[in-house]
């Protein structure tokens, strides 16, 4: 029986979204007046050009016209490491020996995960000092650090990611990127807002504080996912509680 | 230095990112900041809540875009009245947990207090921003803490609530992201106050579909019926503070968002009746529920939906009246309902016992907590001189001048069923015969102060209610008002 | 691009099939897999098929006819005009992110759960009422 | 015509994944599954014009997802239909 009103409830969803979206027409232009704003998409590609001089608008969205939101999403990161730690490893309670699953080992993967490592590592970092000028920026950057430190951790039982540097680099990360808001809230009176000294678009040191705060996103979430992979990496499996 | 909205967010956040390096330096960080940070946060909502009194709003630009290019943050009377209750409820609940987490062993005080830190100014930010998207982003962090602290106990039960309740919020955020987009592509904005604007302008097929996926997803944060499987769970599997802040901050959070949606960015006719059916079903179904409970917390959290129930019927009646009634009743059920946790998980330290038998004879053992519980419990069905007397009074005054017959014989009825339960528990507390055992676990002395404080408020509130009904009447007013909303945001471009 | 464009003038209908039905079918799919699959895991993969079609959705809904990658990249300083609506990307960005943290938390509850009971079938779990 | 082919036979692939990921008992293939709709999500949106959002999903849907869904997988069963032998849950309630 309640399986089929799952079912019901599956069709008529399918069906509302169908119709819904039959109303909105694929690839039509709803970004509104281009030269007079009207629909914050249109502003957002007039503005970001001219007063951030940004030339990746989505960098210009994700840090500063919407910054608050990605100041969240940090957040919702960090606190999904934190809630993670909470419920599955607690070094003081479980007194395990600090032993990680490995779940690749032949000597020849290992060796091209050392060479590797600082390849990716050079590639994130590149993905997100550029983030303002290319695709790509602190999200994608951290997460391929991280990829990189998961190429470590699964083929390396003792390579250790040094728990107290990434403590210090996450926190002052996150501390500095809140500091910058508060910058512009001490400077120019609105948080998170940008200097005025912006630059000349397609430079490298352009956009203002944009790229500065890409970069420590891109170091948080870096060293966060990191956190969560290895948090997952060091549960024994069998154990029994 | 200026004080801004924007504070509540970033203190705890300067205050979350700094704890882990804090408690290397210092040991009990963990303890003490998140308590200075929640103090900062009462301050500065009385020098803040003075402020829009006299101004009438604040609109807090972020990022320097004005609205509705860019994130804003906006206190009105009502936003700013529910951000003030929540941080003045959130210290209290951390004083009363001070001495819980004593019981914690190291680290994990951490992660405990920066995900209740957070919890609270999550729920802050959700009532405070005047962002669509932006509210989804801090419904989510106030998902992932609660879905975190849900399972802290690593016992069985705890994970599975956990998981329970992740499940219905992850499914609760893709509705809302779903009609976050089609409301973008109707509008082209994310702004509130401009969405209101242009509500008038989307068709009515997408204007529907997009209310129904709002109402799947803030019904299942606001517990509203049949969405709130997982709160009864959550309640109970949640340590003791985490309960008291589920009913005092996130159901709070979980109502704003759902009747904000409603009455400020919706103008669809319908939903008024809507609301007050799904309320009160909501609240006669968990009041039935809560009647044939055995386990003590999760009759609380039955109540406690009940009670959300009723809010949502009071909100749904829709007169100034009863939206001064909803909100008078929030505040009645987020001061009245921790005290009830907080006391009750008193009773469950000492004796054991999770069931309700662990209530037997607790007045000899726990007299001044046991007269608290039982203050609390007639508070919250109703009878006067308490305070929760004249929020039920006011709501079934502005039922009474709609000539909705059927629902004051409805809440009154519930009232009765209310008043079963609340007098079987405290009954069993002061009449029943318990097997005597040593003298345990006395409050210790943080919790007593804090369960002082509330009772003393119910207390004074019940005997003077026009100290708080001021605020409360341009709160409400403050609500119902959407014109008034809409130019002031916008019209400061 | 050109050619592209033409094309896509032509079968216009056949590519919104493609994109919006592709992403409604894997809404649907997930919602199945989370409603009435058993085992945990697949109630987490469910969630996140369910996540994919709502960041496909997202993304489909900014495209725009013609339109480039909204990156002002040199030699495309002014053409703003082509560029695609850059604000879902960005709600998508928040959203991926969003939903890789409530995954990880979700599979952790089912790692505890696991512990606890042996087995990561709902039916075998329930020990509350659901 | 060739990318409105692409197009469409991406589509079909993803919602064969899918289908295949949800009712593939073998749980090691339906995550395997969930990793090639991640792929293929990625081209999608580098096919409209999302390139941000493209690398975003290849790095975090690929990689991160895949793997975290493969730690899970080692800790608990790999059968979906695996009904455990072990009742210890009915002794300790």
């Amino acid at each position: 029986m309640k399986r089929y009103i799952i079912f019901l409830f599956i069709a008529v969803l399918g069906w509302t979204l169908a119709q819904t979206f039959r109303a909105i027409p694929f690839g039509a232009d709803r970004r509104g007046n281009l030269d007079q704003p009207d629909r914050v998409a249109a502003f957002y590609l007039k503005e970001s050009p001219e007063t951030l001089q940004t030339a990746n608008s989505i960098t210009a969205i994700v840090v500063n016209f919407r910054g608050f939101d990605t100041l969240g999403e940090v957040t919702v990161l960090f606190l999904a490491a934190t809630g993670l730690a909470s419920i599955l490893y607690r070094k003081e309670e479980d007194d395990e020996t600090e032993e990680r699953i490995t779940l690749i080992s032949s000597s020849l993967v290992r060796t091209g995960a050392k060479i590797l490592f600082p390849l990716i590592l050079l590639l994130g970092i590149y993905v997100f000092i550029h983030g303002h000028l290319t695709p790509g920026g602190g999200f994608q950057g951290g997460a391929i650090i991280a990829t990189g430190f998961l190429l470590m951790l699964i083929t390396y039982k003792r390579f250790d990611t040094n728990h107290n540097l990434m403590v210090w680099l996450e926190s002052l990360a996150g501390l500095a990127f809140v500091a910058t808001g508060l910058y512009g809230l001490f400077t120019y009176g609105s948080f998170l807002q940008n200097t005025h000294s912006v630059g000349t678009l397609n430079d490298l040191i352009s956009g203002g504080l944009i790229p500065l705060i890409y970069i420590f996103i891109g170091i948080k979430v870096g060293t966060e996912l990191t956190n969560i992979l290895d948090i997952l990496l060091k549960i024994k499996p069998g154990k029994q509680s | 230095m200026v004080i801004s909205p924007v504070h509540y967010i970033v203190a705890p956040l300067l205050a979350a990112f700094a704890i882990p390096l804090l408690s290397k330096i210092y040991k009990d960080a963990a303890r003490v900041v998140p308590g200075i940070v929640l103090f900062y946060n009462v301050i500065i909502s009385f020098v803040l809540m003075k402020q829009v009194l006299k101004q009438g709003m604040i609109n807090e630009v972020i990022a320097g875009w004005q609205p509705p290019w860019g994130i804003n943050l906006v206190l009105t009377p009502f936003t700013g009245f529910l951000a003030a209750m929540i941080s003045v409820m959130g210290f209290i609940i951390w004083l009363y947990g001070f001495r819980f987490k004593r019981t914690l062993k190291g680290g994990v005080v951490k992660y405990y207090e920066i995900l209740q830190m957070m919890m609270i100014a999550g729920s802050i930010g959700v009532i405070i921003t005047g962002d669509l998207f932006n509210m989804f982003v801090f419904i989510e962090i106030v998902g992932i803490t609660a879905y975190s602290l849900t399972a802290f106990y690593r016992d069985r039960n705890g994970a599975e609530a956990g998981f329970k309740y992740l499940l219905l919020g992850s499914l609760a955020s893709t509705f809302l992201l779903l009609a976050i987009l089609l409301i973008y592509t109707q509008t082209g904005t994310l702004n509130m106050a401009q969405i209101a604007e242009r509500m008038p302008e989307v068709s009515s097929g997408i204007k529907i579909t997009a209310l129904v996926f709002f109402l799947i997803a803030l019904g299942i944060e606001a517990e509203m019926f049949p969405l709130n499987g997982w709160a009864p769970d959550a309640y109970e599997q949640a340590p003791s503070p985490t309960s008291a802040t589920f009913a005092a901050v996130v159901s709070i959070a979980g109502v704003y968002a759902l009747v904000r949606i409603l009455f400020t960015l919706f103008d669809v006719a319908g939903v008024h009746q809507y609301l007050i059916v799904m309320g009160f079903v909501t609240m006669l179904v968990a009041e039935i529920a809560a009647v044939s409970q055995k386990n003590l917390k999760r009759m609380l959290a039955y109540s406690s939906i009940g009670q959300v129930g009723l809010v949502l019927i009071a909100f749904g009646v829709g007169s100034p009246l009863a939206v001064f009634g909803a909100l008078f009743l929030m505040l009645n059920h987020a001061v009245i309902k921790s005290l009830l946790f907080m006391t009750g998980s008193y009773f469950i330290y000492n004796s054991g016992e999770k069931r309700l038998e662990g209530l037997n004879g607790m007045h000899k053992r726990l007299p001044y907590v046991s007269a608290l519980f039982s203050l609390a419990a007639f508070a919250i069905i109703g009878f006067p001189p308490f305070s929760g007397f004249w929020s039920k009074f006011y709501i079934l005054i502005a039922a009474s001048d709609q000539k909705m017959i059927f629902l004051i014989i409805g809440i009154l009825l519930v009232t009765i069923i209310e008043l079963v339960y609340y007098l079987r528990s405290v009954g069993r507390i002061y009449f029943a015969k318990e097997e005597m055992q040593d003298i345990a676990h006395k409050p210790s002395v943080n919790a007593l102060i804090a369960m002082s404080f509330l009772a003393l408020f119910i207390i004074i509130i019940g005997i003077y209610p026009d100290i708080i009904t001021g605020y409360i009447n341009q709160a409400a007013a403050a609500l119902l008002d959407k014109t008034h909303y809409v130019q002031q945001i916008l019209g400061s471009k | 691009m050109n050619e592209f464009n033409e094309l896509f003038i032509k079968y216009k209908d056949l590519i919104t099939l493609a994109v919006y039905g592709t992403a409604i079918m894997l809404i649907i799919i997930g919602l199945y897999a989370v409603l009435l699959k058993k085992h945990l895991v697949k109630i987490v993969i469910g969630l996140s098929i369910i996540d994919a079609g709502v960041h496909l959705l997202f993304v489909a809904v900014g495209y725009i006819q013609t339109g480039t990658a909204p990156i002002f990249s040199p030699g495309y300083e002014n053409a703003a005009d082509k560029m695609v609506d850059p604000v879902p990307q960005a709600l998508v960005l928040t959203a991926i992110v969003i939903g890789f943290a409530v995954t990880a938390l979700a599979l952790s509850l089912v790692i505890r759960l696991y512990k606890h009971h042996h087995t990561a079938n709902i039916e075998q779990i329930k020990s509350l009422k659901w | 015509m060739a990318l409105i082919l692409f197009l469409i036979i991406m589509a079909l692939i993803l919602i064969a994944a899918a289908i295949f990921a949800v009712m593939q008992k073998d749980l090691l293939f339906a995550v395997l599954a969930t990793g090639i709709i991640s792929v293929v999500l990625s081209v999608f949106f580098y096919v409209l014009q999302a390139p941000d959002v493209a690398i975003t999903e290849a790095a975090i849907g690929i990689a991160l997802t895949t793997i975290i869904f493969i730690i899970t997988i080692r800790n608990t069963s790999r059968n979906e239909d695996e009904y455990t032998e072990n009742h210890i849950n009915k002794f300790d309630k």
